[in-house]
Order: C-alpha cells, then structure tokens, then sequence
C-alpha cells in the first residue's frame, strides 16, 4: 500500500509540474514542498496509525488556538461579538503581529477544564460564531490584513437553537465570503477539522494540517452510528475514510502537513508553535505578492477542482 | 449563569412531520394512490396536499418546456478515490443505485426553457444514495453554474438531500467549498440562482450552494436542516419543537424566501425567471 | 413668513444655479423641479396646517406600502427574512416590475387591523427588520437593480429585545450599506418618517416626501414630553420642529415634495399611487444614466452637505 | 400566537446603573472627592473604581502625547435653522452652554499622536446641552474623518451624548447619514476608526459613525443603547433587565468588542493604532 500511495503522490507531483499556472516561483516552491512531503512519507498510515491521529487531535492537553495565539503573536487584540445577537466563545477573532505583519485571526476554541468548556461549548460553534468570523473577515478585507485561520471543531453543533439560527446558511455564507476576499487566507487544522463546522472557515488558499491532526466529512462515530448502526465501530469507520493528514494530502485536499513534536503537539506546545508559526510564515510568504484578484481566482479555481469522478 | 447565546427554543404547535409508510400511501392522511394517480398530481396528495418525494426527471419535466431540456454532463460517474468498504464496498452501493434509479447520480442538470424563459437546471434526486453529495454531484452543480454563466441565464436549483456522501470521505466536505465557489463564479457572471429546496435539504446541501440563492423557495413540510431531527434528540436530549428543522419554521426564523406548493412552483419561478431575466436590468 | 420661505428657496436655486455639477442635464432637471414646486407653495404652511400633517401622515386609512405596490408594480414577489433570526412584518421587502424595469423595493409597513398592527408591531421595525433590508440592499447591488423604499415608520422600536439585538447598530450599518451602493436609490416618505427608524432607509439619492407626510428627528409627544415636560403638547413641538414636507425642502433635507390628492392620499388611494408612481418613475430616469461610482459619490457628497452652521 | 421576532428577554443579577447625585459623590460606593482628586485619578472613583463623565479637554489630555493636539475647527458654531422656541430660545441655551462649557459645541477635533502614533481625535463633551448632535456636531466629525483621510492616520471617536438636537429638528437627524457616509469615505480611503463609547452613548450618535468602528469598545458601567431605559420602561410597561443597555449588555449580546477600563485604554489605543498602522499592512 506504501507503494501505492507514493505513486499517487508521485503521480500529483507530475501533473502540478505540467500545469501552465500563472507565478512560476509559487509554482516550484509548491513542488518542493510536495517534494519534502513525499520524502517524508515513507508508508501509508496503517488503521492503528489513523485512530492514534483520532486520539491526538482529542488529546485533552493538545494546545487550542489561544495557546498559539500566545506564543506566535505580539499586540494581539482579542475582539468579540457578530454585531447582532451573541458573542460565541467557541469561536476566537482577534487581530495581532505575526512575524512583522498585522494579520487577522480567526479560531475554533476548546475549554481546557469543565467550566471553560461548557462556556465554549466544547469547541462548537453556533451560527453567531461563523457570523463573529465573518465579520473579521470583513475587517481583514477593508484593511489588507491576511486572514489565518485555525480549524479545532468537533462539528457544526447538533442544538435547536443552532437550526432555528440558521447554522446551514451561516455556513454556506461563510464559506462564500472567504472566496470573495481579496487578502492572503491560509487555514491550518489544528486538532479536529469537523465537518461543515470546520469548512466554514477553512476556504483558503493554503489549508494546512497539523500532522496529528483530522479532517472529517463526519465524525467516527457518526459514520459507524449510520453505516455500522454502532457508534463504537468508530475505529473500523475512520480506517474507512481516511481522515488523518497524509490521506488528506495524498487526495490533494491540503496542501502540506505542519511537523508536530515526537509524541503530539501537546508534549512540547512551544516547539509545537514553532513549527506552526514557520508554516503559516512560509505560507503568507508565498501569497502575499500575488493580487488581490489573482489570488481569488486561483482560491476558487483550486476547490473547484477538487473531486474524483470519471 | 446564563449561555452567552440566546439559546431558548421557540416551541409551537403544528401537526407531526411525516412519518415512514409505504411510498404511495400520503403519511398524512393515508390515502393510497396508485402511480399515474400522483403523476398527474404531480405527486402531492390530491386529499390533503401532502408533498411525496419528486423523481428529478418527473421534476424536470413538470417544469421545463416541452422538448426544451438538454441534459449535460450525463455520462459522469463516481470514483471510488478511498476503496471505501463499510458493510458493502462502496462501487456496489453505487451500481445498485444506478440499477435502481436509472440516473448516473443524484442530480441531473442540462439546458431548458420555463415559459419561454431560458435557465439552467441542476435537480437533485433523492432516491440516489439518499441524495447525497459527492464529487459527480459536486461536479455537475458546477458545471451548470458555468453553463448559466456562459449563456447568460439564471440557474434553478432544485435541492432533495441527506447530505455529503460518506464514502467519499473529505472529498465529499470538498464539495460544499467547490459547489460555494461555483456560485460565486455564477453571480460574477452577473447571473442568479434560484434555489428550491424540497424534501429533505439537509447537511453539507443546505450549508453550501442551497443557501445561496439570491431566492430561496422550499415546498411545505419539507426538512431544511443542517442536523436532521433525530441526531439532535440523541446528542442533545434537547426537547425538539413539533416543527423542528421544517420549511415552516425555517420562514419564521428568516431563512427562506417563501413556501410555495408544488402546482404553484412553475408560475413562481417563471415569475422570477422574468424579474431576473435580461429585460429585467 | 411666507416672503421669507420663498425667499430662502429662492436662495436655494439660485445656489443651484451656480454650483458646477457634473451632468448638466440632471442638475437643469432639477432646477426645473425646483421651480415647479415653489411656485406651488404660495406660503409656509402655518402651525395649524403642520399640524394637520401630522394627522394625514397618520390618518387609519392612509396606504401604506403594500398598497402602492399593488397599484404599482407587475410581476411583484414579495422576500421574506434577514437570514438570521427573524422575518420582520414590520418591513416588506421584495423584487418587482416597475415601469418596464426591476425593481428592489424596501418599505415599511403598518398592519390595518388590530391583528395586522400587532403583527406588524405598529410598523416599528425590530433590528431584524433592518438586516432584511440590508440583504435587499445586497440583492439589488448584485443584480443591479434600482432600490425604492418606502418610509413610513413611527420611530424605531422602544422595547428590551430590540436594544439587546442591537438596534443602534443596525441602524447605522444600514446607512453605511446604503452609502456604499453603486445602484440609484430613490426613498419617498409616505407617512410617517421617524427618527432613526426612517433614516436606516432613507440614504438615497433622491429623496422624496409626499405633501402630508411628516419627516422627523422625534415624534412631536416626545419632544413635548422632553422640552415641554408634556406630551399634550405635542402640537406646540410639531410647530416649533417643523416636520412637514415644505420646511424639509426648504431645509434641503429633500429633493421634492410629491402631490397627494385633495383631502389627503387616503381620500383617493389610486390617484395617490398614480401621482406616487410618476415621481419614483421621474426620480429613476434621472439617475439611471449615472454610472455607479458618481452615484456613490454624489450621494455622499449630498448627505455630508447637510447641516446649517456659521 | 408567539411573534415572528424572538422578543424573550435575557435577564441578568447586576448592580443597578448608577444614579443621580452631587457631580463629585461617587454614584455607586458614595465616596466624595475634590474635583483635583478625581483629575487625578482620570475621574475613576479611587475607591470602587466607578466611572464619571469626563470633559473632552480632559480626556484628551489624557491620552494625547503632551503637546501634539492641534485642535480643528474650533470656530464653527451653531445657528438657529427653525428659529426654535421650546421654554426658550434655542440661542440662549447654546450661549448659555457655550458659557458653561467653554466650549463652542459638543465635540472637539483635532490632530494628536498617541504614545508617539499619530491620529485624529473626534472627542464629545456631554456637558455641553447632554453631547446632542446638531450640523455643528456632525460637521466637525464629517471634517475630522476628512482630516485622518488626508493625513493617512486613524481616527479615534470618544462619545458621550444623549442623541441628536432636537432643536435643530430634521437637520439634527441628517447627521446621522452625514457622519456615516463621512465614515464610509474614511473607510474607502484605508483608515480604520477606532470607536470608544463612552457614559452614555445613545440614540443617533449610537445609530450612526460611533457604530462603525472597526473596533468599538466602551467604558464599564457606560449606557449605550438607542432608547433610554426611562422610555423604554414608559412606552412598553417591560420589566427591564438590570443591565438595561449597559456596555456589560452590549458585551454580551456582541454589540462591541471589549469593556476598557479608564486606565488602560490609552494603552488599549495605542496598540490599535500599532497594529493598524503604517507598518501593521
Ligand atoms: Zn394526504
Ligand atoms: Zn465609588
């Protein structure tokens, strides 16, 4: 299967290198990437493999967004509210220096203990939080500021109030909002990528996963609930579908994995945040000398070509 | 101390969302029909106006111009990118399906006419793995936003959905960003979208391209909910209101434009099709 | 007075006259305008008669929006909700055929019945009614549609829910929506136009107030209730303030009055929609020759003129 | 029959908004002081930390780096469009506040850096006629907005009013759209606002620019709210929440972006004006 999968990567490498894109530099500098990626793989992950990612991106000591907001930023100013109904704590905006360069940030956010976790909601954000987002989004536009953002969410929440507020087009419109901005948007997955909850902000033109991290259509549990009618074949349905950081590159739904410490983020949060903050440089690095337009061009361009069929 | 988040629910009373029967007999009034008796009542229930599940070609055919439609992008099919094996392998899942329905996938779009007004079709079909959105169905609704956009035409959607295809894993959540952009690329091009959406429009559907119509109609009684009902009972124990999630109270809370009935559906977007079209500007 | 009022429109025209506008046809068409309407107004309207326009502006049987769209648009298709929270009955928003064109229109709308007015809390939007606006704002600009809105609103909402969901801000970024947009936007006060509830709707490039309505910056009992220390006076602060439809022209703060018929509009609604129609319908063929950006850019300009200092 | 609107209302265990006393008691702990004492203590009760008015001088003394204001558009005044007679003349309350106040209106603008970051500064006083917005008002913002524009520096707008003059009538609510689309040309030009709300903050300067910050923060305990609490109680017979409409209230329900106590904001500003600075793109 090893074998397998490198050929796929292989075969991805070939055909970035035939494309006629515009901004050759970009261009090479994403085939080394892939290049290093692809050195680093040296096998498929195994079915352990992916539900140890499972596990990690859970880990209840794996480091949230604000614990890299701390590390990686100067002059961060937390801002608050989607100027109609509600602040959502699950969701954290702000704007901050990040290596030179006002950005504007927008995560998911976990509780660490119980309190804070029931105030945050365990991460899942109700439609004012996509809506908090998508005023920061507005913001970063009228000002220029690239937009990062860092995906941590179980899953859009499954509450009544969250329907009757609207969660499927606050969703949709987040999504549609981030493929109009005319600023650099680079996404990295910090923990869970869940679901529609995760896709609400991660339309950018970098997406990022940490390498422990998961990106989900679904959770585990809830594939096994529907395709198994057994919640605890969790482990048989993420093996299924694959959600850890190298599938996700191998089927070109990311564009690189951000090196975690030996053991997962949370052994070592400093080094871990090194790591990140060196990816979302070299990322913003790379953007922000491409125009406005052409960026939002080559953002659609790029999820509108993702997909199998024959 | 109180959530941040105004989480009250609004309860009210109205009659109990349909339940499973045998495919002919209404679930609200349990009138039996045989099949030309809904196709001639274009499957709502002649007795108490229940709206049955629409087939896409019935659909199509209930609304375009006799001979105007011309289907695109037929011949695509799904890949199996994962070798995606739960109970069955997922090709199996997908013949079957094809065996059954007669489609190639859950959604048909092509050319057509309403009244003499020209648009671009992207219908859906429930009865196709549940409606539910993978890459074919990720690529065709794209695709017919390209062909709204290069003939200069609305696009009527015409949504029947559980949701994101499983089996194609995050592929298939590629599909709410993908079907998004394509919108965006369509309203660039300075053409509408005209979303209906019908029973059920759930999850990865409804939070990606249903919800970006400049006008978003649904028929009564349809669904209309990121996490259908009975997800939200086990997960939250929340008590749910009777009209949880449905077309009715997704209007009160704001979310849609309007309900309209089946037979009314034609009039109504060819009324549209008019305010939108190029005479309109 | 009466030599004093004509003399400051007077004034007013012959300011007109010498100011260097671009298009020249636009600015002799509202010379013309001007002329014609003061040649209607033979004095100021008395006290009596400002107050008796406070009372046709409220008058039970005065149309209301829905009725001049009725008499008015083919092809009407009336919106519903701000895709959030609500659908706000208090304001009707919808697309229509007007004149041969589509058409977005915005109005508010007070209920005939007591069921109606409690449905349509009295025509007093909530912050919800706003935001649906504003997403018809937004439709029109997409499709490039011109915007009408119809005024007619007692006041913005005094009650908890609509300060806790944001009324203030609301308002002001309805405004600011509305300065932004490169489509013609044509208001017209056919009731009441109170205070900041009128406003959220009411930055258009023309504005227009019917002969009996009333344009307020508080309703004359609270302004009695304030300066007076007495709502019963309420007449005295309607003198005193001015809201009637020939001191807001002379004030500058509108660009034409729309007749209605004798007795008031209510006495003959189809001529009222009549003369209504031929004014949005001027108004329009005015501006849509402008092209978007001077639209913008006259429309503030206009706006930031406003005001009397030395 | 349950409204369309959720009209429930969230109500919280707080202390009651202060009250009226002597200008220099402290309204919620009953400390009194000497006018040095408080200037010294940037008008923040020493005690219990309570936040009283502040003139516009004074707060721009305050976080002004010494010697950098220059004030703008000092000489404009209001006149008498309507010839306005309440119990008296609108003139003589204008004379009457101009001599109060030293002030020749309710807002004063000007050029100023922050802690070595230049800015403009649109500051209201409230003790002039309650920081009603009348033409002078909303022309001096409208001028301060074209000053931070030219300059290519942020503006900075502290207010403190109980609305728009109703003494100006109609002309008094122009000023609304005038300031907003004041903001919005601020806004086309590259430069942020930075809107801090103050005790109180309500009706048409809350409905109009100091909403359209991109950042907006308030004083703790500060009203900002488009219908006073007293009205709201007389025209609806609602029981109030206990926080009716304070920047607590606003916090929560995602009105604005953070509470600043006195004492930190300069330093708050400061690095808003860092980070939308020149160097911050
Ligand atoms: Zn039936
Ligand atoms: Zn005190």
């Amino acid at each position: 299967m090893a074998t397998d999968h490198e050929l796929r990567l292989r075969e991805r490498l070939t055909r970035l290198r035939g494309l006629n894109l515009l901004g050759g530099t970009r261009l090479s500098a994403e085939l080394e990437k892939l290049q290093r990626q692809l050195e680093r793989i040296q096998a498929a992950p195994t079915d352990e493999e992916i539900w140890r990612s499972v596990e990690l991106a859970r880990h209840q000591d794996r480091p949230y967004t604000l614990d890299y907001v701390e590390r990686l930023f100067e002059d961060w100013v937390e801002l608050h509210g989607d100027r109609g109904r509600a602040d959502d704590a699950a969701v954290v905006v702000g704007i901050g220096r990040f290596e030179g360069r006002t950005v504007a940030l927008i995560g998911n956010q976990k509780g660490r203990d119980i309190k804070e976790r029931t105030k945050r909601n365990f991460g899942m954000a109700y439609p004012e939080g996509y809506r908090k987002a998508m005023r920061l989004m507005e913001l970063a536009e009228r000002h220029g500021f690239p937009l990062l953002s860092l995906v941590d969410i179980p899953g859009a929440y499954p509450g009544v109030a969250a329907e009757q507020h609207g969660q499927g087009g606050a969703i949709a419109r987040s999504q549609a909002l981030m493929s109009r901005l005319g600023v650099p948007i680079v996404t990295c997955v910090i923990g869970e990528g869940g679901s529609g909850g995760a896709i609400a902000t991660a339309l950018a033109d970098r997406v990022l996963m940490q390498a422990n991290s998961i990106y989900t259509v679904i959770s585990p549990e809830g594939c096994a609930a529907i395709l198994w009618r057994d919640a605890a074949e969790a482990k048989k349905a993420a093996a299924a579908f694959k959600p850890d950081a190298v599938h996700c590159l191998e089927l070109g739904v990311i564009d690189s994995i951000v090196p975690e410490p030996e053991g997962g983020a949370h052994t070592d949060p400093d080094e871990a945040a090194r790591l990140l903050g060196e990816a979302l440089r070299d990322a913003l690095d790379e953007l922000e000398p491409i125009p406005a337009d052409e960026l939002k061009r080559t953002r659609r361009a790029k999820f509108r070509s993702l997909g199998v069929y024959a | 101390m109180s959530s941040r988040i105004d989480v009250s629910i609004e309860h009210r009373n109205v009659p109990e969302p349909p339940g499973k029967k045998h495919p002919n007999t209404c679930p609200a009034c349990d009138s039996h029909y045989r099949d030309d008796e809904l196709e001639a009542a274009l499957w709502v229930c002649p007795h108490c106006g229940h709206h049955f599940t629409m087939r896409a070609r019935t659909r199509i055919a209930s609304l375009a111009d006799e001979g105007s439609f011309s289907e695109e992008a037929a011949d695509l099919r799904s890949e199996d990118p994962l070798d995606f094996f739960d109970l069955r392998p997922y090709t199996e899942r997908l013949a079957e399906a094809e065996m059954k329905t007669g489609l190639g996938e859950a959604m048909v779009i092509g050319q057509a006419a309403i009244d003499g007004n020209g648009c671009e079709l992207a219908v859906m079909d429930f009865s196709f793995m549940g409606g539910s959105m993978g890459s074919v169905v990720g690529e065709k609704f794209s695709r017919a936003c390209d062909s709204a956009a290069q003939r200069g035409v609305p696009l009527v959607s015409i949504t029947a959905s559980g949701g994101a295809r499983m089996q194609e894993g995050i592929l298939s959540l590629m599909q709410l960003p993908k079907t998004v952009c394509a919108v965006e690329d369509l309203h660039d091009a300075g053409q509408p979208m005209i979303s209906v959406m019908t029973h059920p429009t759930t999850a990865g559907v409804l939070a990606s391209f249903a919800s970006l119509g400049d006008v978003i109609v649904a028929e009564p009684g349809a669904l209309l909910a990121f996490t259908g009902p009975r997800v939200v009972q086990q997960t939250t124990r929340e008590k749910l209101p009777e009209d949880f999630g449905l077309a009715e109270q997704n209007l009160r809370f704001g979310h849609i434009d309007a309900i309209v009935p089946r037979p009314e559906l034609r009039a109504y977007v060819t009324r549209l099709l008019r305010l939108f079209g190029p005479n309109g500007d």
